[in-house]
Order: structure tokens, then sequence, then C-alpha cells
């Protein structure tokens, strides 16, 4: 039970929980119990709450992978066609067996690190001093490294004023999405969800605006609607209200007041 | 000017240098052949070792470099800047795994063999120069491909790459952790002996 | 720990700092009073003489300090010619990667975006035959164009020029700390920020 204790963020990602789990149950790598495997990996998994969205989904991707494999095992082999059934576990166990391989070579290189580390190098270096005598900047071992890191450096210098920091500080609120969407249906009544979010949408934007659409929907000032399950999403205004003048020039009067707080920064 | 041996001046020359110094730039500003040079650091560890020096030359990085015996770290911390180092992360030197015995590679491949976003870590190697951009793969998108750097090999004091344990050896371990065996290593020739195993990687 | 001498111990306190240490932070790091720590220097001193060591320690502003015997400075020089040869300075490296990722340019474009003279650096750069003229601009005066030359890819092990990362990618490869100019928000950046900024939205 102590187990339970254990967090999905202390694993490097999925293939360290199997490989976890294959030592935690002693499992034979290449008799995988992927049942068992599963099971164990999706109780794990169903803890997911801290983490975020990226490394989620890398656990989920994992998870849907090992109920394939597990779909796939139940299906009946071909008769007599032993020797061609391909098990659908192989590709899986190759991962996990190079995975486990580089785990090892991590171990060995952190006890190089520890070694390596406790062997101090010469503190004072009087070749630096005789260097800068050939040269009043002893300059670099040059590699591409040092290159791209002394153009960025460029970059960095020539873009400081520039308005891409504008940007970055540009105030996305909810109540600043919503009156733009307000806009977009003022003149066309009804717009796919996609098209909300096509312009090179941060993730900060998808957010904002997903807010923002939820709010309109709360309020019932719009209406989302799909054909079938899996359909493009519409958004439509909920009533074509005929007193209104069609851009929208009149907004709610909550507008100002929920200028709400700015997300950047 | 006074006259010196050979061993005292390769002594001066590394021991003036933070930097590991490659065997040639070292003949070459003793005087010397390389060999003679290579002669007289056997001769300097062997004297150091019968008078008790508390350091020795090692070969680092494809050079020679004096470095501290290890046992005496504890009474360097705070001084030296070296001792007190932060150790990599366990993502870091997973990644770093990857990239010493698969490079060239690209982040993509990384990402399959971690099953993780690898981004973050690589920039923070290439931040501390322990891998480098060294091309592009010839496949769809010619994605960047990444290699260990110099610093690498000094970082986790390593001559070169080879003294990394081949992938075979870790074959054995990792059979004999699973209860199997697998017959084309000979035992004994595990990873604990890996920095004098001389064959190339891979 | 294996137990050491006082003398090797002071050896390795010495070897590894970076600075010159006083004779009482010595003593301190060694656990020692500060007369034993200047009798172990003395002693060491002594040991170096009779063995015909390169190096010495020497009282250097207010602390000790090793370092090699000034009569073999000749060759220290000649292995600093060595390394200066082979390195490039910041200035140097900054036009370098100017010219490699605008290329081909003028020597006053480049001092537009380094906001200082060029001329000694590019001068330094084609002798190293790191960059050729490789053409006139079509614009008034008509001034010499400069490129990278296939030294400069030999030099820095890269095929052709299309291994070096884009502008575009070196925004996705270096983080904010090295290259501060990318322009959106980081994913990690993003990750930290976002729950409680959507917390406050809603």
């Amino acid at each position: 039970m102590e187990d339970y204790q254990v967090h999905l963020d202390f694993f490097e990602g999925p293939m360290d929980l199997l490989v976890y789990l294959i030592r935690k149950h002693e499992i034979d790598i290449y008799d995988i119990p992927i049942v068992l495997l599963a099971e164990q990996y999706l109780e794990y998994v169903a803890r997911i709450e801290n983490l975020n969205l990226e490394k989620a989904g890398d656990f989920l991707l994992m998870a849907a992978t090992l109920l394939q494999i597990k779909s796939r095992m139940l299906l009946p082999r071909p008769e007599g066609s032993e020797e061609e059934w391909e098990d659908p576990r192989m590709e899986l166990v190759e991962k996990i067996v190079e995975y486990m391989q580089f785990k090892e070579i991590a171990d060995h290189m952190r006890r190089l690190e520890d070694l390596s580390s406790r062997q101090a190098e010469r503190g004072f270096s009087e070749m630096e001093l005789y260097a800068q005598e050939e040269g009043e900047d002893p300059g670099i071992d040059a590699t591409v490294n040092e290159l791209i890191l002394a153009f960025s450096r460029v970059l960095i210098r020539q873009r400081t004023p520039e308005p891409v920091h504008r940007v970055r500080r540009e105030k996305i609120s909810a109540a600043r999405r919503a009156a733009e969407i307000r806009e977009l249906l003022g003149r066309k009544n009804r717009v796919l969800f996609s098209d909300l979010l096509s312009e090179g949408a941060s993730r900060l934007f998808v957010v904002v605006t997903l807010v923002a659409l939820l709010e309109m929907a709360k309020s019932g000032e719009i209406r989302v609607e799909q054909a079938d399950i899996f359909s493009e999403l519409w958004v439509l205004r909920h009533k074509l209200r005929k007193d209104l003048p069609a851009l929208g020039a009149e907004e709610p009067e909550d507008v100002d007041e929920a200028e709400g707080p700015p997300l950047e920064d | 000017m006074v006259k010196f041996t050979k061993d005292t001046i390769i002594e001066a020359l590394l021991f003036a240098s933070v930097d590991p110094v490659a065997a040639g730039k070292l003949a070459q500003a003793a005087g010397l052949e390389e060999a003679e040079a290579l002669a007289s650091i056997d001769t300097l560890n062997a004297q150091y070792e019968r008078e008790g020096r508390a350091f020795r030359i090692m070969e680092i990085s494809g050079g020679y470099q004096f470095r501290t015996l290890p046992e005496l770290s504890e009474y360097l911390k705070g001084l030296a800047r070296q001792i007190a180092a932060h150790r990599l992360s366990h993502a870091s030197l997973e990644t770093l795994a990857i990239v010493a015995y698969r490079q060239p590679i690209s982040r993509v491949e990384i990402e399959k063999i971690r099953g993780v976003s690898a981004s973050g870590v690589l920039k923070t190697l290439l931040e501390k120069r322990l891998i480098t951009v060294c091309g592009r793969a010839q496949v769809l998108g010619r994605p960047l491909l990444y290699g260990t750097t110099a610093d690498f090999l000094r970082y986790f004091g390593l001559a070169d790459l080879s003294h990394l344990p081949r992938e075979s050896e870790l074959q054995v371990i990792l059979s004999e952790q699973e209860g199997r065996m697998v017959s084309q290593v000979e035992p004994g020739e595990e990873d604990n002996g890996g920095p004098t195993d001389q064959q190339t990687l891979l």
C-alpha cells in the first residue's frame, strides 16, 4: 500500500514507469503478462493530477499502446501458423530493453560523474596568463556551440527594443477575447471552433479562447453545435436578436468591469 | 635558458594548464617526439606515486591533465571549484547516455527512446556544453543532429568515448538481472572494467 | 576516508584553489594550526627542490599559490601561442557568426549589427582563412561582400552551411537564458505559469 505514495511525477516518463513495474513484479520482459502490466500501469496513470499537459499526454499515449497490445493478444491466432504469428508485444519489448540499457549506462555515467567530480583540476591557470599575453582577448576554442551562442547574443541585442516584447506584454484576457469572438459572430452569425484557434495559437491563447467561449455559453450569448460526434464544432450566436445592429456595437454592460486579470507575466 | 630534463618540461607544461593538453601540442611545445612526451608522463606519474604526491597526470578528453586523487576530495570542498559542482539530473544523464551511444542523433530519435519530450533537456545540455549540434539528418525535415563534446569527456573524466562500456557488455548485465544469460560476451568483462577497454564504441 | 599526511592535504588544497590562499584559510581548510600549515609548505618546497619538480609554492599577494619555475616560461609561451592560434577572440567569433548567417555581407552591414568597427576583426578572419571576399554589393560604392570558406566548415566540423541551425531553430534549441531572443512563451515557462493564470482567470 505504501506503494501508492509513489507519485507519477517521480518517474521520468512512461518508459521509466514501465521499467519500475517490471522490476517490482519481477516480470520476465521476454514474456510480459500484458494484462497485469496494463492494469498496473493504468492504476498509476489514473492518478494523474499535477502533471503538466505534455507529460500527462506522454503517459496516456503509452496507456493506449498497452491497451492496444492487450486487445491484439486477445484476438484468435490464425490456425496452424504459429510460426508466422507476430507477437504484438515484440515492439514494446524491444523498446523496453533498449531503454533499460540506457538506464544502465546512465547509472554507470553517474558513477563516472561522481569519481570525476572528486578529482580536482588545477585551480589557477598560468597558461591563461600567457595566452593573454599573446592577445588581449585570450579567446575561446570555437565550436559550433560557441558560434551559435555568439549569434544568438547578436540577435538578442538587435531585438531588445522590438515589438516581439510588446506582444508578450500584451494582455490577453478572456473578456477581450470574448469581445473579439462577439465581433466575429456579429459579422458571420456562426464560426467554426477551429477557426477561432487558427491564428498561430499558443497554448495560452487556446485556454483564453476556451474560457471566453465557456463564459459566453454560460451567459446564453452563444451556442455550440456539432453535426455528429467527430465533426467540427460550430459556434453560433444564440439568438439572432433583430434589435441589435449587425456589428455588435452594443456590448454587454459587464465587459469593462470584466476586463479580467491579465494572463501574461 | 637553463637546461631542464624532458620530464621537467612536460611537467611544467601540464601543471600550468588547467585544460587537458593533447599529446601532439605537448610534444611540440616541449620540442619532443610524441612518444617521448608520453614516456615522460609515465615517469612522472611513477614518481608522484612513490613520493606520495596529491595529484596525478590523467588521460582526459583526448589529452593529458593534472588532477588530484579522488580520495582527497573531502578536504577540498569549498576551495576547489569542481568538487562542489552540482550533479546532472536523471533526465540529463539518460539523454546524455543516448546521445553518447547513438550520436549523431536527432531530438525525435531521443524522444522515441525515452518516451518523453527532450527539448528542455537538450537545451540544458547544450548550454552546459556537454552536447553540440553536429549536422543534419538526411531525412524528411532534415532535423538537427546532436553529439557529445570534449567537455562531455572532461566532465566524466573519460579519455575518449571508447572508455564507456560497450552496449554488448550492458546486455550481459541486463540479462543477468533478468535471470538469463546471453553468451556472446565472456563473463568478467563487465562494466566495472569498462574504462580500460579500448575497443571502439558501436 | 583514507589517511593522508598534512603535507599531502596542503598540497592538494593549494593545487586546486583558484586564488592564492592565505595561511589562516589554508590551515583552517586542512584542520591544522597556521604554523603547521606553514611548516608543511616548507617541507613540500624542499621536496620539490630535491626531486627537481617544475613547480614551487610561492607567496603571492598575501597568500600561497603553486607556480611553475620562471626559468621554464619559454616553453609555456610556446604552448600558449599554439593555444592562442587555435582560438578566436569573442569579437572574431561574433563577427564570424554574423558572416555565417548573413552572407554575403558587407563590412558596413556587419558594423551596423555589431555597433563597432569591423575592419580589424575581418582582417584576422581573412588571415585565418575562415572568411573570404565573395563579390561586391550592387549598391553605391560597390562594397566588398564577405562569406565563409571551406576552412570554416572544416574548423567547425560541418558538412555544409545548411548544417548550421537556422535562426528559427536557434530559438527552439536555446533557452531564454542563453538566447533571450525567444519570442513566444517557452513550453516550460508556460507550464509553470499556466495553472495559476487559469485560476485567476476563472
